[in-house]
């Protein structure tokens, strides 16, 4: 079976896998064969032991085909998918690309507005300020484009996935 | 002695504090909310009470609940660990006015020493070396004024300000009423109260403080420094005790100006005096902290003393059990403060379930934590889950112990500032122990700098994280492909979702 | 330095060993059996290698598998952690040979050491005071006699012995014959070599021994004695350091023989020097442990020193980094080994998997263990599941922080010894500090007496069981109603069901 | 609801019980009446909360109705029952008289035999003794009276389950 592996935004390469037994696999990758031996405990935990070499890592789904992988303290975000549903997987891909709709993560409260409707906003730029678990955190926007909805007030309290802003490329915002 | 007492606080510091009671045969009662019914400070308690809700003001910091718990409970003292009631004056007044001893100093000197521009003119007549600046409150107007007076750069600060909270740091002009106004209302929401002053920004500052211990029969002494220079956003994030390259005379002078502040105000019980130190190695008081502070325990670590017990027992009157000079330095000790916040995604805090807690162990290191596996880290409060300290009996001892301690330290289906700690005890700067306040902004790019492990073992954790994506992408197919007759545990599906949720969210934040 | 190391052992020694690489910046090596695949030593390792079958035999005893481990990973040294290889001098020449340096004293030194007969002769040489009794093995026909000629009481003893297996105390003539069957059937089953000796038993007898450290340059120091003399069968369940009572005068005595023992037998690494103590506080040389204790820990916690990064230094070549003089005893330390077994039935083993695992921590505790949450506690393997080690200023405070972290500690699934720790901290013997290796046996009905709590509080206790009972049967009840829709959780039924089969069990035997 | 609690071998004494809500209890003891907050966290602890005194308590359920309680470092062996189903109790709680089977608790190795077939045996002497975990554990019988099987021999190794030997009391054995 092979499954094709991308960070973020970056190319994908073909991985090789076949389950030889339970938690043990044979790999390839690189163009090389390797047995993996990926022992779970927990939900999310594992102890892989490959040529020896012992890895604690942790595999947290993030979305779709989104893997946050945790091993020796390095956050991978990657995506991973069977090379049929590759397809799929292209579409997936785009999600940091259009039309940008922001929603809040958790409860907290808006405490200033840096941005109206209309003004072009570049990306990193910050559109609102909310506070939560008493900090201030600056809200900024994913990409370059036109705020085309601002769905908050200042001083509003806001529920977690409630809309906070939208921001689409110019060319879209019209 | 006391017989009981009342814990006016929550998480790891409601725990400490119990862990002190139990320890001196003094039965604790814990209070908590709606969302704190499951919380460990409720479980390590003799007693509990349901003191609100979620909201800190409908509950940890509701003075007249807090005190109808103390008389229905029959305590005697009020413990307010630190935050929430912790320096407010009035509360220690009504503690006092209704016949509970309120375990820290009395109201008039929490509020002589609360407000900061009041401590600063106290400590002026104390003699001890300020920050230069203003000494009352500004308005706008009156803020521009003098940060030309006293010229850039310059730190905005609020009055009633503490923990970095409504702060800002003015650079350039153009800065400056963007700083007034941020800090306003971040000190307003954080105090209620918006008024501010300015002090000159030392340049290359470190920060410094001095434990004190004081008694209520006038006896103080002080349990030498802690450096705090590593901060992000003005927050402490690790400490260290002693301070790197403080001579013998410096930690003399500073440790007698702390004594010094400390009987000038008529101090009693355990504080801080929090120093700023410029390249000359000149000091200036920056604030003093009248309560325990969430670095104590690395004090501890190198004194072998029990500031929380201690303080507790010169609150029930005893004196302190020991003078200056049966106190030394022993070793090295280092915190870091693991918050629920996520360091590869702008720090952005990260509540949720714990799902996996397997607290790092062995030899010099210590963990006070609130949490456990399968404990709720809600939105409502302070996001820090522990505090990990480790000593050794050199500082390259406690570097290596807390590399050690972190890397076995596994909190899982929160984010944690885990990684980021990992990437400043790698940092060649930090290691030097030469750093002052700007450290994380200067050399860390403000927390996103650093890594954690060499280029080659990244590379080779790379390798390895690919293929267990795509190992963890098979069985979660394979496991799809048998949904069908699997039914999800109870109870593990709920999380998930949210988890689901919250992780689209975030990828759409970046 | 070593730049990478095999750790021949499982459990907490071999957490602690890799722990001790990891801060000295040494690769460690774990080795596994079937059962230890998700051992928490394996997760702690940079590197792991299968070992072989669940039976020690056939696995953490195989000396060719483990040899080849350390050629395959390229390790240059190999930790025997305690138990299992550790005192095997045969494999410590097999490694020497083979060129793989063996952390711990030369083979021959550990065959004069490691058996107790050959012991005795080399001690009575050095000078070194000797329990009155034979230094050649016995046949039952000799063993009788000599019982005869010594006088009764007497201890029997098997040669190859070590920590309590094929010991028997022998009171009255007609023990006699039962003690040496079983002693030599427990030798043979623990050792493989029945032979035995026979010692003078020493009345109220305190276990006292001295940690030694020695470097290949001929340098040795001794870090001071701990107690040992709460042991049931034989077995030591809490320890503390410094000893109760023990005279500067004594433990200067104490530590010079037992650094002149080292250095009469070459000594080099970390050695412990067990003596026994008795009315009149003269000593008699016991055994020589040609490794690191179990019990290490509270000697590195009233030292400061790294007890096994020294021994890997020293192993390494390095002389040791400290003299006599420079080592002081600073607090009091103790150690509660938490077992998985049944204190209210018998003390009998509790296999299973590890439920809920929740340490104690905060300040003054250290917590050694080699399982999490979610772990299993293997048949095959010995059943300490974790040492709690506190500290203290004094013994009072170190004895309040073990109750307070003994109150902390929480394991289900298995039955642990915490409760029988419990009554212990709460015995007024204990508590004087005035008992004998006959504590547990007179003081405590063996281990079945004493109360973790006051009358009235166990009244309380009791009320509160009560209720919680009817309250449990009431939910049982309730969720069986919904049963028929319920599914119970993947992975959680399994346990319970042998839960279930287990204990109907447990309450036949009872 | 009313719950008859007793500690084993001891007589029961009644809990009145009603759940006013989630977790909290109103309860009949000592005919008093108490409010109980109950909060469960993980599958056998739990936080009780009555008239202010906390306590962390843990119910692990043993057979059909007894339920060992730890609370506070003491252990109770408690059975508890719904009024209605009394009989079935009394039946229950007589499982430590007439024959005793004893089953091995684990695998392990047969050491010794200290007793045979047709021997008298009283309470409490040891009848064989099994090493497992490294600990040699002796057996003893559970009651005054005969051996009548013995289902191992010396240095046999068995598995967890296995029929060690049966024990009958004086008058029903022959």
């Amino acid at each position: 079976m092979k499954y094709l592996v991308a960070e973020k935004g970056g190319e994908s390469q073909a991985i090789g896998l076949e389950e030889l037994s339970e938690g043990l696999y044979e790999v390839q990758i690189d163009g090389v064969t390797l047995h993996v031996d990926a022992a779970k405990s927990g939900r999310t935990i594992y102890s892989i032991i490959q040529d020896g070499q012992q890895y604690e890592a942790m595999a947290e789904e993030k979305g779709a085909h989104g893997f946050d992988v945790l091993v020796r303290g390095q956050l991978f975000h990657l995506e991973a998918q069977d090379e049929r549903s590759q397809l799929l997987a292209a579409s997936a891909q785009t999600v940091a690309e259009g039309k940008q709709v922001i929603e809040a993560e958790m409860p907290g409260k808006v405490v200033k507005l840096e941005a109206a409707v209309g003004d072009t906003v570049v990306e990193g730029q910050g559109v609102l300020v909310l506070e939560a678990m008493k900090m201030e955190n600056e809200i900024p926007s994913p990409i370059d484009g036109i705020v085309t909805e601002i769905g908050v007030s200042e001083g509003e309290a806001v529920e977690g996935g409630q809309l906070l802003f939208v921001v689409e490329p110019p060319e879209q915002a019209d | 002695m006391f017989k009981k007492i009342v814990i006016a606080n929550r998480g790891e510091i409601a725990v400490r504090v119990i862990r002190a009671c139990r320890e001196l045969g003094v039965r604790s009662v814990a209070v908590y909310s709606d969302v704190d019914r499951d919380a460990l400070h409720v479980r390590y308690a003799d007693e509990a009470y349901h003191c609100g809700e979620p909201r800190a003001s409908e509950s940890y910091l509701r003075i007249d609940r807090i005190l109808e718990i103390a008389r229905e409970s029959g305590a005697e003292a009020i413990h307010p660990g630190y935050g929430f009631l912790a320096e407010n004056g009035d509360f220690a007044d009504r503690c006092e006015r209704e016949g509970v001893v309120f375990i820290g100093p009395r109201g008039d000197v929490m509020r002589s020493m609360g407000d900061k521009v009041t401590a600063r003119q106290t400590m002026e007549k104390a003699g001890v070396p300020i920050v230069p600046g203003t000494t009352e409150r500004l308005s706008d107007e009156q803020a521009t004024e003098w940060a030309h007076k006293i010229g850039l750069p310059v730190m905005v600060k609020a009055s009633a300000g503490g923990g970095g909270k409504g702060m800002r740091l003015v650079r350039a002009e153009k800065e400056l009423a963007q700083a007034l106004k941020r800090a306003r209302s971040e000190a307003k929401a954080s105090f209620g109260d918006d008024s501010l002053y300015i002090e000159k920004f030392v340049e290359e500052p470190r920060h410094i403080e001095i434990q004190l211990l004081a008694d209520t029969q006038g006896n103080a002494v002080h349990l030498f420094e802690r450096e705090c220079s590593v901060q992000r956003r003005h927050q402490k994030v690790i400490e260290e005790a002693p301070g790197n390259g403080i001579s013998e005379d410096l930690r003399a002078r500073m440790g007698a100006a702390a004594v010094a502040a400390a009987k000038a105000v008529g101090y009693a019980g355990a504080g801080t005096c929090e120093f700023l130190v410029d390249r000359n190695d000149d000091f200036y008081f920056l604030e003093m902290n009248t309560r325990v502070q969430v670095e104590h325990a690395i004090t501890e670590a190198i004194t072998g003393i029990d500031i929380v017990k201690t303080m507790i027992r010169v609150a029930a009157g005893e004196p302190l059990p020991f003078r200056q000079e049966d106190l030394a330095i022993s070793g090295h000790a280092i915190e870091a403060r693991i918050y629920a916040e996520d360091p590869d995604n702008n720090f952005v805090p990260s509540p949720g379930q714990i799902l996996v807690y397997r607290p790092s162990g062995g030899i010099g290191v210590r963990v006070d934590s609130g949490v456990y596996q399968g404990a709720q880290v809600t939105v409502y409060y302070d996001p820090m889950v522990a505090k990990l300290i480790t000593w050794g009996r050199d500082r390259d001892e406690a570097i290596e112990r807390m590399r050690r301690a972190l890397f076995e330290f596994v909190v899982k289906g929160i984010k944690t500032s885990i990684p980021f700690h990992q990437r400043v005890l790698n940092n060649p700067i930090f290691l030097s122990g030469r750093y002052d306040t700007g450290f994380i902004d200067q050399h860390m790019d403000g927390g996103k700098g650093g890594s954690a492990i060499s280029g080659a073992e990244k590379e080779d954790a790379r390798r390895v994280a690919h293929i267990l994506a795509a190992i963890a992408a098979y069985r979660r197919d394979k496991q799809r492909a048998n949904a069908a007759t699997a039914t999800a545990p109870v109870g593990v599906e709920a999380p998930w979702k949210s988890y689901g949720r919250r992780s689209q969210m975030r990828g759409m934040l970046r």
